[in-house]
């Protein structure tokens, strides 16, 4: 089976500095994978590259088999492809019911008139849309706060609203970018729970930017470890755990090795 | 000579900061190790005076700070070399290292101390009046650590200096780091590399989610396990 | 989009529409008339700054195409004023559509800016095209409506309340449109760029064209307006293009509360009763404008129906002290 | 006709010198605080009106009413920043936006109570025999107007370029974070950079005022012109200002004589609609990314 989402060989420059050199890997329906590395590997860059927000220098984008390379971010949502933001991002002035009207803005908007008048099929979309909202919402167990507006929402559960939001969308590929930042132990294993049952029981393929271990390591079928814009590992938690350069892009080469162990690391212009 | 005192701190709603303490003493390196997103940038923030505490208190020299602006904790001998090196690329390297006297109003002393870096780092004297944007990426770091020095501190907050360096110039980011410790100013060194930084420090703490989960001598912290764990749970 | 503005909406309509049967003072009915107007001129530019969240500055422009069409199709074409105020509507909507795709790719300042620079050429455009236009002297005597059915006249505009209704009318649709916007999921889409750009495309939404859609309608609106008030004050100048419409507009939208559907209606009865009855301080009225909008947009930035709502809410024990949650 | 085309030049130059002088304010002010100042045509107009105050109803001497009219704006310009801008720094800058409408709108018309509409003289003590040069012509206003326009240029260009203040601006603008780690104190180079850009404003007024009449009516133009040579120039750049100012006038000017003096005014408005249709930036913009 042809994988989902295939990132072939993507570059990206800014300036003369390579954010993202030749990255390649592929992502299975139905999979969780965690994109690893420390600050400035180039792991939100890569984001940006699959969700349309930064185009590549060179390289190609495959999602279901067609080419979304150079596709708006709109565009690349309505095909199912959601991501979220690293830095909190709901619509903060709106309620949390609202969040999730407003990720199913696809879902509920037709031709002009339709949609004006709230004709027949715009309100059975509509009723369909709010009983999937009230489920997720009890997913996520923020249904008792449906009414409150999201500023008003602690950090915890302002990091749930915006995975709500994310699945709303009713995306093929959710991508997270650092879901589990900020959060307490218990919050983040009630994380690591709902991330589980998405991918079981909705079928949602997962992409995750995360720093924090033990969610990665419980969570992921696979794990890609990118440092300075390259990718320089990959695969099942427990190998590349004890991967010798995973460690050593964590805690720094040791200087007093040769620096041959640095190949290619100078992201330096 | 700095001590933070059950400091909290974050962003609007978010406390990124929890109930930190932490000392730096005369003439010393302290390295502040952890992952991503630990809160290591906004520590030195808070301390600099660009994000207020929430709680507790900074006080330097026996000088509360906790409430003071940016300008006052520059002037009092905190000088702090930041993030992602922003220079003012559309600026000189000497108007850059000038601005970095911004608050010695003595042009002898801001002088004497230009050709003090020029000493340290040749290569800036070279390209003085080149637009700091055109340097390189390891010259663009010597000179916003050579812009930290022009205030004359007596105590350098550094903010990942080697990120994003080659390892030859990684090398030389510790030699710069040690020589400033020769010249008897302390420094509070952020960094990824733990390696390098545990080699610069007389003493580290390691900085988990906000909090500090360790704190060890330099030598005896690499095979404190709490470290590993702190990186890859 | 909550029940208590829809109810206040529909009082204030219910009230309008009853207020002719008690009070018979002429004045009276004509400033209710210019608040009518008003009315419909804030809704419309709520639309783009309230839930789009862009200020558009050239929505005069859109009252003025309106007016000038009226003008030239009853006039010079004697198209009747009833057939002309959607006529106009449409050709406003036309010429918001032109803008809009032209404009509406440019964000914050530079969309302010270029709406603004619309403005202006248009009122310079209307003052020298002095053969389409008549430039500066601009079309008087424009023909009042007249409602007939096989030659038999209902009604002939002679008297004001004639008018009132016809102003409630083009009110009551004008709020129809808002209403119906404010509960589908446009507004949602809109309110969502408003809030969050990246996100909203994130998710899908195309902060373009939904802010087209908007800018359209609003467009739409105004003109309407634009025909009413033609063919009400039956004179039409270059200053319908002018800077002080735009400046009343966005004064009620701010003072009202934008942003909401109510807002508009509250910031056109205050300031449109203000404006009428304060004549004596005419002078500086406008000084007084000034100085309420700075404190309005400091000190008030959800307008009078945020004071209403937050009181409300307050009230009921709704709002916490967010402290709590951090 | 070449002649005709060169004294169209030069006329376009002495209004040019007006629009650069408005911009610059406006393009330093949006470019450093991000905030679009709309009462930038009041600030003119506002000059003017106090130069005809002191050359007039006080009988200073044009050469001491210009400090003292310059000094007067700066007042006014930390003032407005002081009460109006400082608490509106972390706000959306729409709101900021509207605060500048509203200042602009309070502006206008307490002039409009105070002055009256009617357009005044200001006493220069030129006297209005022109000044042939060559076949051109110009008075000595409007020569003076050159002059002062031209060392009031290159003074803000050295006081950005050379001076400590300028330098501490110059931080500030590019980045923020580091000015304020160095010790610049960001609120107070706010104030001055928006003071300044009130007096150049208010400097074009009295010089208009000279050269023709200060006139009420001519704030809001002037204001929406002035956008149309910062959008030109590019927004915060102060060489493109200039460049800008120059150019809106020379086109006007050539325009106005050339082809129709009625649309004279539409001309500028149509090179910007055109200019952000291609190059949204400005010709001399900086490359800034506006995600928000």
């Amino acid at each position: 089976m042809p994988a989902l989402l295939a990132i072939d060989n993507v570059t990206r420059m800014f300036g003369g500095v390579v954010a993202a050199r030749d990255i390649a890997f592929e992502l299975q329906r139905g999979e969780i994978v965690s994109l690893i590395g420390p600050n400035g590997a180039g792991k939100t860059t890569l984001f940006n590259i699959i969700t349309g927000f930064v185009k590549p220098s060179s390289g190609r984008v495959h999602f279901d088999g067609a080419d979304i390379t150079n596709l708006k971010p709109q565009q690349v949502a309505q095909r199912g492809i959601v991501r979220t933001f690293q830095i909190t991002n709901v619509f903060s002035g709106l309620t949390v019911g609202e969040n999730l009207r407003a990720a199913q803005y696809l879902r509920l908007t037709g031709p002009f008139w339709r949609t004006m008048l709230g004709l027949s099929d715009a309100r059975d979309r509509q009723e369909a849309a709010d009983r999937d909202a009230a489920e997720l919402l009890r997913v996520v167990g923020l249904e008792h706060l449906r009414d409150e507006t999201a500023r008003n929402l602690a950090y915890g559960q302002l990091r749930l609203l915006e995975i709500a939001i994310g699945l709303a969308a009713s995306p093929k590929i959710l991508l997270l970018d650092e879901p589990a930042a900020g959060l307490n132990s218990e919050e983040s294993a009630r994380l690591v729970e709902l991330l589980r049952w998405l991918c079981r029981e909705r079928g949602i393929t997962l992409l995750l930017v995360e720093h924090d271990m033990s969610v990665v390591m419980s969570v992921s079928d696979r794990i890609v470890v990118m440092n300075f814009g390259q990718k320089i590992a990959e695969g099942v938690p427990e190998v590349v755990k004890q991967d010798r350069r995973v460690i050593e892009a964590y805690l720094g080469a040791s200087l007093d090795e040769d620096d041959g162990a640095a190949n290619g690391m100078n992201a330096d212009a | 000579m700095l001590e933070l005192k059950g400091v909290s701190a974050g962003y609007g709603p978010v406390e990124i900061l929890r109930d930190v303490s932490l000392q730096v003493g005369e003439a010393e390196v302290v390295a502040l190790v952890g992952p991503n997103g630990a809160g290591k940038t906004t520590l030195l923030k808070t301390i600099s005076g660009l994000i207020r505490a929430t709680a507790g208190n900074v006080v330097y020299d026996g000088q509360d700070l906790t409430r003071a602006s940016a300008a006052v904790i520059v002037g009092a001998g905190i000088a702090h070399c930041p993030e992602e090196r922003k220079v003012w690329s559309h600026m000189s390297v000497e108007e850059n290292l000038e601005l970095g006297a911004y608050l010695v109003r003595d042009r002898g002393a801001v002088r004497r101390s230009l050709q003090d870096i020029y000493g340290e780092f040749p290569v800036l004297e070279e390209r003085r009046t080149e637009l700091a944007g055109r340097l390189s990426g390891g010259q663009q770091q010597m000179l916003a650590v050579g812009r930290a020095l022009m205030s004359q501190p007596k105590l350098v907050l550094f903010d990942e200096p080697s990120l994003g360096l080659s390892p030859i110039l990684i090398r030389q980011i510790a030699t710069i780091v040690e020589r400033i410790h020769q010249r008897g100013i302390a420094v509070l060194l952020v960094e990824q590399n733990v390696d390098l930084a545990l080699r610069l420090a007389n003493r580290a703490y390691v900085l988990g989610s906000g909090k500090v989960v360790a704190e060890d001598k330099a030598s005896s912290l690499r095979a404190n396990p709490s470290l590993l764990k702190a990186y890859l749970g | 989009m909550n029940r208590l503005e829809t109810r206040g909406v529909l009082l204030f309509l219910a009230l309008a529409a009853l207020a002719p049967l008690v009070i018979t003072d002429q004045f009276f009915i004509h400033v209710m008339v210019m608040v009518f107007f008003y009315a419909i001129l804030a809704s419309s530019l709520n639309l783009t700054v309230g839930f789009v969240g862009e200020l558009s500055l050239g929505h005069a422009a859109f009252l003025g195409i309106g007016a000038y069409a009226s003008a030239i199709l009853s006039t010079e074409y004697g198209l009747p004023a009833l057939a002309c105020i959607p006529v106009a509507g449409l050709l406003a909507a036309l010429a918001g559509l032109v803008i809009g795709l032209i404009t509406l790719h440019l964000e914050g300042h530079f969309f302010v800016l270029i709406t603004l620079a619309f403005a202006e050429v248009l009122r310079l455009i209307v003052n020298n095209w002095i053969e389409v236009t008549r430039g500066p002297l601009g079309f008087s005597s424009i023909p009042p409506p007249r409602l007939s059915i096989g030659g038999h006249v209902l009604m002939d505009f002679s008297s004001r309340v004639q008018f009132y209704y016809l102003a409630l009318a083009v009110l009551a649709v004008t709020i129809g449109v808002v209403l119906l916007y404010a509960q589908s999921a446009f507004r949602v889409g809109a309110v969502a760029v408003r809030e969050n750009r990246r996100l909203a495309k994130a998710v899908g939404i195309d902060p373009f064209r939904q802010a087209l859609l908007t800018f359209v309608i609003g467009a739409f609106l105004a003109g309407m307006a634009g025909s009413f008030y033609a063919h009400y004050i039956t004179f039409v100048g270059p200053e319908v293009f002018g800077f002080s419409f735009m400046v009343t507009m966005l004064m009620m939208v701010a003072l009202g509360g934008k942003g909401t559907v109510l807002g508009p209606l509250l910031g056109a009865l205050l300031i449109g009763v203000a404006l009428e009855y304060l004549r004596f301080i005419n002078e500086i009225r406008l000084s007084v404008f000034g100085i309420l909008l700075i404190l309005v947009t400091m000190y008030l930035p959800q307008g009078a129906i945020g004071l209403l709502a937050w009181r409300r809410m307050r009230k009921a024990g709704i709002v916490k002290v967010s402290a709590v949650t951090r | 006709m070449l002649e005709t085309a060169l004294q169209f030049i030069l006329n376009g130059i002495v209004t040019g010198c007006f629009y650069a002088l408005v911009a610059v304010g406006l393009t330093l002010v949006f470019g450093m605080m991000g905030v679009v100042n709309f009462a930038q045509g009041e600030f003119f107009v506002l000059g003017g009106m106090l130069a005809y105050v002191a050359t007039v109803q006080l009988g200073l001497p044009f050469y001491a009413a210009i400090p003292a009219v310059l000094a007067i704006m700066w007042v006014v310009g930390m003032v407005v920043d002081y009460v109006l801008l400082r608490p509106m720094r972390d706000a959306h800058m729409l709101s900021t936006a509207m605060v500048t409408i509203g200042l602009s709108i309070f502006l206008l018309n307490t002039m409009l109570l105070v002055f009256g509409a009617e357009p005044k003289n200001i006493l220069s003590g030129f006297s209005s025999k022109p000044i042939f040069m060559g076949g051109l012509l110009i008075t000595q206003s409007r020569l003076f107007t050159i002059v002062i326009s031209v060392v009031a240029i290159i003074a803000v260009h050295l006081l950005i370029a050379k001076t400590r203040v300028g330098r501490a601006m110059r931080a500030v603008f590019q980045q923020k974070e580091a000015a304020a780690l160095v010790g610049i104190p960001i609120d107070r180079i706010y104030r001055f950079t928006f003071a300044l850009g009130t007096t150049l404003a208010a400097l074009s007024g009295i010089l208009l005022g000279s050269v023709f009449v200060a006139s009420l009516s001519t704030a809001e133009l002037t204001t929406v012109k002035a956008f149309v040579v910062v959008i030109l120039g590019g927004m915060g750049s102060f060489a493109g200002a200039i460049v800008g100012g120059l150019l809106l006038g020379l086109v006007e000017s050539l325009w106005g004589g050339f082809v129709s003096t009625g649309y004279m005014d539409v001309i500028g408005f149509a090179l910007v609609i055109v200019l952000l249709l291609f190059r949204p930036r400005g010709l001399f913009g900086m490359a800034e990314a506006r995600e928000r």
